[in-house]
């Protein structure tokens, strides 16, 4: 591992299929030890955040709502917006460890686990805003179907209600899913845990021993939930874009919603994880796993769905521009020409334009450019949900409720805050959980090193310093020879 | 066990089949109202006896100017657009026009089916009712009304609108609405409750004119006609039919395109329940 | 409700039942929780009236006096409170209909700045007291009473008073009012009031007569409208320098220049002869009066086309009979009145008015020539006291008129008020007055009712407030201690007002009484009156100033001249032209803002001869490019927590520029400078556009095609 | 691979069965629960049908005490003397509410009768100084809800040929409990909605929500 020079951005292969299994271990289970001052002023930057958003909360619970400055004809604002940006960052996580995990894109594998657990802590965090949105907060469990002596029920045909059922079966899946993809390497972290972690990964790794049927069982239930999280991924930002697809708003009432949530979702997930990557491969050194090549593909992939995107939303507006709803057409022509229209250029901008730079090799070999370029991209895709729930309020049906309106410092405060939330769950992550997925780097490892070996045994005793059965059975022939 | 069950396949059935035929019940009563262009003067006498009938809170300047006020009436004033050839600035020798804008309590509401709780929904008497304290304040009808008349209690306005003792002058026939809560114009649903019981003592049926709605008892033009579409001696069926407009449509069939009666966004298919009598120009 | 033996106290604390004093708690309670036992109380009645049913309202008539119109009223009484308030359908004025001020009086009753005790120069003090302080200031010398209009038997005590003090006048002020139809029809012909029949006229032409918002009894009118407006269609035109509601529901609505509607109606007295060939029968001063009058000259002098005049001289002979009203000016309404008798109006649309045979009751009608003469003589130090109700001539005087200095030349001055104000501020004692809603009285209306028609008005509540004491109640302990005759025979106003019914219908049974109290009003003699032939007045036209930006102070429905500002409902009510809330702007023309570059909600400084206020602009097209309107009834200093906004207009008016004829205060004839004050802010509307955006809103529909299909099809 | 399978082990079908039988047992157990808040008659707690063609709604609440300005008892007036509910109660046939009956009237009897006892003088004293008790309420439903006594007695007691006023005391008991047996006033039915829900729903009462919800 002297050698660097295969970690710089001349690397050509995902990973080096040298590296020791036991250095794996290491280097993971070493990125969990004592946090550096960077992580603490990190965790206290989202800490702030976070409280600035419960006293938002509390403010605005004791005020009312409108000290969000919302009115009559904006009912939803960045709380909505924001809602559909966290549900939308939620889909990278299934991208990578589901989707891929069934096409066999090996590559994924050093990367999947934050961004699985990024789906799980950017949904908690849009869990969030349906709740505090609410006029009565306090009354929020009445949307869930549950027996009361009063003998009433939630509207079943509200998508307000498909969202809360689709929002906590995908959670429900999401945190299953990343806790039993997790549950080999909690074993190792149990094997060199000490303090009160021991306990801790005792009690999550459920008694694993990695015998062959736990493995079994372990490959089978990991394929079952993968293959079940995808068309829920699906579904549940279809749900999400049916809040607005169900209405008769005009800007909001369009057939391809759907597809057109899910492209931008899986968009702003694939963003976030470049991000994500970038820092976590700064911070934690995890230049042995996080390399460029794999870098690489997530941003040609990026790449693709942004393409994806840009073309849905130029099939959403050409479907406005030559259809006959002229309130719609308003508001399309507002977007692109009224009061909001710097931010609707700005989401044209960092959401069209900007991805054709991962076009160019060496955008996608800078991890400095990169990271601010992936950033800009997930602030388009904010940008695409603001200019998805405003506009359209600002400009309905009713001359008389025309108007513009900006949020107020609470959404602010809270949008803000929402990140300090995500950041701190993000940050006790890293640190209590492996972020990277020892087993399956080393399964990477291993598949990798036996196309070029082709020989296990080669492999296993390069690894192991002990000859294979193999190369024992040779030894044993010639020696007997 | 058995009648849980049923229940349940009842209420089902039931559910399917409303949603089915529109959503709706067997209606008793389809309350409806005609209000009359030409004759309203824009006086902004019904908008204030709905303040003083249905403990409407006044916001003050700060929120009426945020666009947080909670006129369930509201009179719109608008100046025609110019005729081809004028010029924009002459169009106002022509008057201006008044629009009262309150519910239109559409029979295809599209409020009613996103509500998550069912907190506004029909009810029997063709009113499209709002529960206020089963709203949870998720403001998804008022996203979704047209015609923008669902207000939101974006505060607690009791201190401030009814300083004492005016809190003595609220209707204890309605609610004082809290915050996060969403109102709007019910039909002044307590005088329909009011003369229901009335008529149900004296063993009848409720008669045409029996029930007047706040506005329509104080409108010094007698521009707004309020009853029982139903019931077809009623004024309010009667001017209904004089105009040809039908409920459940969305383009009116008429013999006589002459005839003023309109509803507003009748393209949308909301089927509203407020007939709009065209306002009369001499040209 | 008749004097009841249950203790006021307790009437009033009768809440409880029904959740009625609840009602604040509100839905904010989980309907998960039962409420508590034991947390809430209930106050039972000692000994109710039998109709007295917890839970269930009671209506009870009365006479509404937000305005001098007084419209019956039926107020709705759950629990000893008043609720709500309709027309009294029984009542000819109002016809079961209400104006958004008559609904309003709930507030002006519940009003939280009510005075709640006697004040002897601002310091609590008892009745006692201040009655003691009246007699011995108020007692000789001369004594004036000012108070708005006034009728009934209030007004026959009040010249009872008057007369037992002294030499004192009577000074009844209205900002807002018709004293130049009303002086028109007595010297044209012969009749004060005379009766419009808008619902017979097929063409109405007004000249600044908003009939529909604030002139005489806008209720009738309104109703009225109703019916000319159904098949077949009258056409209303209006002739005014700012849109007033009358105009934005005109169907011709011309723009003159302020001051300038006489000579808009001679010109179309002009061409009615010229053109029409009709004539005016030994009326030579008038004939020559309009054919003096061009239509070339009226377009010169009042900025309106001879397209528009011929259209209105047209209309009004196509279309008869018609109607033509005034009260933009003496000379206005004089020629309104010739009109009339040359277009053939008299005895079909405009018939003798009706009133009560009985004229110590009858209305006294408030004028702002009144509001000068007071200054006049208080300043000259010709008024010893003054008693005040009813009228706040500190906030609706013009500073020319320097009402401050001239309220303190006089020695001694009483208010009789229900809420403070910029008069009671400055008034030695205030007597705390029961509100319209707590009071007795009765009313004559001054138009509209059916003829020997009086109002009655009785408490719909018991006081809100114990100190507080009825109008009449006052004036009759006034004049009991003036030695004013027969008054010591009477208890309290109630027992004189019974008495002096009973004597009216003839009737001293208490079942009579009764019919009174439930119908809101009796009969009584009427007085029949007739036209006498038309006068041959003389006709004119005074160019005061033509050109340059005039003030045009309005009242609209609603604020009025002032005296609702402090009622949350009227403030948050959309002004029904500009639609603005809460606050004052000044309406101007889109030429004249872009002649001085001025964009909407810039702060804009208003100068006139007299003085400057600084408000907002509000730049739309319905006002004269030469006017610049300011809605009355904002800028309130001391009017209690919703009053003080905006700007008070009535303070720059030019008080020297009496009108013509007569020293009525006229509302547009102040030039006006505009600066700009910098500051832009906007203004907070209902609605910022003017247009439907091609939304099918308010659909319209041609008058041919309204003619056809009306009947029926 | 094949040698791995048959080492499996089989389906642990008793396990399953279980677990089946305790799922299945408590929703059918649940479901017998609310069942007999709907119908309590099949829990066997049938109470006498005291009213001809209405449904008891039998749920009961251990109300409190609530103490009073005056020790009245409904167990002395109403019980032993049998004085019928709509005597005092008189505004329940007429209005919304039930009202609390005016001093007048306990005054009516309490000239003559029971003068020298110590509440009665309080009563007294009251009376002649103008001042009415301030009760506490006992019985009290949230403000947003529309509960009209009027209706309710006239569908239970007015409009049922087999009620006469007489019986006054058995219609008021469906939602007031036995008021024959307590002190001054106690809550002895939950009044909560679903307690309205289920008597709504056994005497095919309105089921639409602005009947009651205001």
């Amino acid at each position: 591992m002297s050698d660097r020079k295969h970690l710089t951005r001349e690397q050509t292969k995902d990973i080096d299929e040298n590296i020791a299994w036991a250095s794996i271990n290491t280097d993971v289970l070493r990125s969990m030890e004592n946090p550096r001052r960077g992580y603490w002023v990190a965790m206290a930057v989202s800490v702030c955040l976070f409280s600035v958003m419960i006293y938002a909360e509390v403010y605005q619970y004791m005020y009312g709502m409108g000290a969000a400055l919302l009115n009559t004809s904006h009912m939803w604002d960045l709380y909505i917006s924001t809602f559909v940006f966290w549900i939308g960052m939620s889909h990278s996580g299934t991208l990578l460890s589901a989707i891929l995990h069934l096409v066999h894109a090996d590559w994924r594998k050093p990367i999947y686990r934050f961004a699985e657990a990024m789906t799980t802590f950017s949904l908690m965090t849009a869990g969030i805003f349906p709740v505090i949105h609410l006029g009565r907060v306090w009354n929020f469990y009445w949307v869930m179907p549950y027996m009361t002596d009063r003998g009433i029920w939630p509207n079943f045909r509200s998508p307000l209600i498909w969202d809360a059922f689709a929002i906590t079966t995908y959670l429900t899946s999401s945190v299953l899913f990343l806790y039993i993809g997790m549950i080999p390497d909690l074993a190792i972290c149990r094997d060199n845990a000490k303090g009160w972690r021991k306990p801790l990964y005792t009690w999550l790794s459920l008694g694993w021993r990695g015998d062959d049927r736990q493995w079994r069982n372990f490959r089978f239930t990991y394929l079952m939930i993968a293959c079940f999280l995808i068309p829920l991924a699906v579904s549940v930002h279809s749900i999400v874009s049916m809040d607005f697809a169900m209405s008769i708003m005009p800007g909001w009432h369009v057939t391809t919603f759907p597809p057109y949530f899910v492209a931008g979702a899986l968009y702003s997930g694939c963003a976030a994880i470049i991000t994500l990557f970038i820092l976590l491969r700064y911070f934690f050194k995890f230049e042995h796993y996080m390399t460029f090549p794999i870098l690489d593909k997530v941003c040609k992939l990026t790449f693709v769905i942004a393409m994806v995107w840009t073309y849905l939303n130029l099939v959403e507006f050409a479907s406005v521009w030559y259809g006959h709803d002229i309130p719609s057409k308003e508001v399309l022509i507002a977007k692109a020409t009224g009061p909001y229209s710097p931010f609707f250029w700005g989401m044209m901008t960092f959401g069209s334009v900007l991805p054709f730079s991962l076009l160019s090799k060496w955008v996608r070999r800078n991890m400095y450019v990169l990271f601010f370029a992936s950033i800009f991209l997930n602030v388009g895709m904010w940008l695409e949900r603001w200019m998805i729930v405003t506009p359209t309020l600002s400009l309905g049906y009713h001359p008389q409720a025309f108007n513009v309106m900006w949020p107020g410092w609470t959404e602010w405060a809270m949008v803000g805050g929402s990140f300090g939330w995500f950041g701190m769950l993000f940050l006790i992550f890293v640190k209590v959980f492996p972020c990277v997925s020892m087993y399956e780097v080393k399964e990477m490892v291993f598949h990798r090193k036996r196309t070029i070996y082709e020989d296990v045994d080669e492999m296993m005793t390069l690894h192991s310093g002990v000859p294979g059965p193999k190369a024992q059975a040779q030894t044993q022939t010639s020696g007997g020879a | 066990m058995s009648s849980l069950l049923g229940n349940i396949f009842k209420g089902w059935s039931d559910y399917t089949k409303g949603n089915e035929e529109g959503g709706h019940h067997d209606y008793e009563h389809m309350y409806a109202m005609v209000i009359d262009l030409d004759m309203c003067t824009g006086c902004n006498a019904c908008s204030t006896a709905c303040y003083a009938e249905n403990n409407l809170a006044t916001v003050g300047e700060e929120y009426f100017g945020a666009r947080q006020a909670m006129h369930w009436m509201r009179i719109e004033r608008y100046f025609d657009e110019p005729n081809v050839g004028e010029a924009e600035a002459d169009t106002q020798s022509r008057g201006a026009s008044f629009l009262p804008m309150m519910c239109q309590h559409c029979n295809a509401a599209p409020c009613e089916p996103v509500c998550p709780v069912a907190a506004t929904y029909h009810t029997p008497d063709g009113l499209n009712a709002q529960i206020y304290n089963r709203c949870i304040g998720s403001r998804y009808c008022a996203n979704n009304c047209p015609f923008r008349v669902r207000y939101f209690n974006f505060y607690d306005h009791q201190e401030t609108a009814w300083p004492a003792p005016m809190e003595q002058q609220l209707n204890p026939d309605i609610s004082v609405r809290s915050k996060g809560v969403m109102e709007k114009c019910t039909f002044c649903i307590q005088r329909t409750r009011a003369a229901r019981n009335t008529a149900k003592n004296e063993g009848r049926a409720i008669r045409d004119g029996e029930i007047q709605t706040a506005c329509q008892q104080t409108c010094p033009t007698s521009a707004i006609l309020f009853g029982d579409l139903l019931d077809e001696t009623s004024a309010v069926h009667q001017a209904w039919k004089r105009h040809q407009v039908q409920l459940g449509k969305y383009a009116q069939n008429k013999t006589n395109p002459e005839l003023r009666g309109y509803r507003i966004f009748e393209e949308l298919n909301v089927d509203t329940k407020v007939l709009y009598l065209e306002r009369v120009r001499e040209v | 409700m008749s004097k009841t033996k249950i203790n006021r106290r307790n009437f009033l604390k009768v809440l409880g039942l029904g959740g009625a004093g609840a009602a604040l708690a509100g839905c904010d309670m989980p309907s998960t929780v039962t409420l508590e036992e034991g947390e809430e109380k209930i106050y039972s009645y000692l000994a109710p009236e039998e109709y007295v049913i917890p839970g269930v309202g009671v209506w009870y008539a009365s006479t509404c006096l937000q305005c001098p119109a007084a419209c019956g009223t039926h107020g709705r009484v759950r629990e000893g409170r008043v609720l709500k308030l309709e027309g009294n359908p029984d009542s000819a004025v109002n016809a079961g209909k209400l104006c958004q001020m008559g609904q309003a009086a709930l507030q002006a009753h519940f009003n939280p700045d009510r005075i709640t005790a006697p004040l002897i120069n601002g310091q609590p003090a008892s009745w006692d007291d201040a009655l003691a302080l009246i007699n011995e200031k108020a007692s000789g010398g001369n004594v004036a009473w000012m108070t708005g209009t006034v009728s009934g038997h209030q007004r026959v005590l009040l010249d009872a008073h008057l007369a037992a003090t002294g030499k004192g006048h009577h000074y009844a002020v209205e900002t807002v009012n018709a004293r130049a139809w009303t002086d028109a029809g007595k010297t044209v012909l012969g009749d004060a009031m005379p009766t419009l029949h808008l619902d017979k006229a097929k063409a109405v032409l007004s000249l600044g007569a908003d009939l529909l918002g604030t002139w005489i009894s806008p209720v009738t009118f309104m109703g009225q409208y109703g019916k000319f407006r159904a098949a077949p269609r009258g056409v209303l035109i209006m002739v005014e320098p700012a849109m007033s509601l009358t105009g934005a529901n005109a169907d011709q609505w011309v723009a003159a220049k302020p001051g300038t509607e006489a000579a808009v109606a001679l010109g179309v007295g002009h061409l009615l002869m010229t053109k029409h060939g009709l004539s005016l029968n030994g009326m030579p001063n008038a004939t020559s009066a309009f054919q003096s009058m061009t239509p070339a000259q009226v377009h010169e002098i009042a900025g309106v086309s001879e397209a528009a005049l011929n259209k209105i001289a047209d209309t009004l002979v196509s279309h008869s009979p018609s109607l033509v009203i005034a009260n933009a000016s003496h000379a206005a309404a004089r020629i309104a009145m010739v009109l009339n008798i040359m277009l053939g109006n008299v005895g079909k649309t405009l018939t003798p008015g009706a009133s009560i045979a009985a004229d110590p009751l009858a209305p006294m009608m408030g004028s702002s020539k009144d509001l000068a003469e007071f200054a006049q003589n208080a300043a000259a130090g010709k008024i010893d006291a003054v008693f005040i109700s009813g009228a706040n001539p500190a906030f609706v005087a013009p500073q020319g008129l320097d009402m401050a200095a001239a309220l303190k030349a006089v020695g001694f001055k009483v208010a009789i008020a229900t809420c403070h104000d910029e008069t009671t501020k400055a008034c030695d004692v205030v007597l705390p007055l029961s509100s319209a809603l707590e009071d007795w009285g009765t009313h004559v209306p001054a138009y509209g009712g059916k003829p020997g028609v009086v109002h009655l008005q009785q408490p719909l509540m018991e006081p809100l407030h114990a100190d507080t004491r009825g109008l009449g109640d006052i004036l009759l302990t006034l004049g009991k201690s003036a030695g004013v005759d027969g008054l010591d025979a009477f208890e309290d106003y109630y027992g004189y007002l019974r008495t002096a019914v009973s004597a009216m219908i003839g009737s001293e049974l208490e079942g009579d009484w009764h019919r009174v109290l439930q119908a809101g009003q009796f009969e009584t003699r009427a007085a029949s009156r007739a036209f006498s032939a038309g006068h041959d007045v003389a006709l004119g036209f005074s160019e005061t100033a033509v050109s340059g930006l005039h003030l045009v102070t309005v009242a609209r429905q609603g604020l009025y001249d002032g005296r609702h500002a402090n009622s949350s409902w009227l403030q948050e009510a959309p002004d029904q032209i500009s639609k603005a809330v809460w606050d004052s702007w000044a309406e101007i023309h889109p030429k004249t803002a872009a002649s001085l570059n001025l964009k909407d909600g810039d702060y804009v400084r208003l100068t006139t001869a007299s003085g400057a206020i600084t408000t907002r602009v509000f730049i739309y097209k319905g006002v004269h490019p030469n006017a610049v309107c300011v809605p009355m009834g904002r800028g309130h200093t001391d009017y209690g927590r919703w009053a003080n906004n905006g700007v008070n207009p009535l303070t720059i008016v030019d008080a020297h520029l009496g009108d013509w004829q007569s020293s009525e205060i006229i509302a547009t004839a102040s030039l006006v400078k505009i600066d700009a004050a910098g500051e832009n802010r906007h203004l907070v509307r209902l609605m910022d556009t003017d247009q439907q955006y091609g939304r099918k809103l308010v659909a319209t529909i041609p008058a041919q095609q309204f003619g056809r299909t009306q009947g029926g099809a | 691979m094949s040698t791995e399978r048959s080492k499996r082990k089989p389906f642990p079908w008793v396990q399953a069965a279980v677990a089946a039988v305790v799922v299945g047992a408590s929703i059918v157990l649940g479901a017998q629960i609310f069942e007999r808040q709907l119908h309590p008659e099949s829990a066997g707690v049938a109470p006498a049908p005291r009213v001809p063609g209405a449904e008891f709604p039998t749920d009961t609440f251990a109300g409190k005490d609530v103490e009073q300005p005056i020790n009245y008892s409904h167990k002395l007036h109403a019980g032993d003397l049998g004085i019928n509910c709509l005597y005092c109660h008189t505004y329940a046939r007429r209005s919304k509410v039930a009202g609390i009956p005016p001093t007048a009237k306990c005054m009516g009897c309490h000239t003559v009768v029971g003068t020298d006892k110590p509440e009665i003088e309080k009563l007294t004293q009251m009376w002649q100084s103008n001042q009415s008790p301030a009760w506490n309420k006992v019985n009290d439903v949230p403000d947003f809800v529309h509960f009209s006594h009027e209706r309710h007695l006239q569908k239970f007691l007015f409009d049922n040929p087999e009620m006469d006023i007489k019986n006054a005391p058995d219609v008021c008991a469906m939602c007031h409990g036995d008021m024959n047996q307590v002190g001054v006033a106690k809550k002895m039915k939950p009044l909560t909605m679903g307690f309205c829900v289920r008597c709504h729903e056994s005497n095919q009462g309105p089921s639409d929500c602005t009947r009651c919800h205001k």
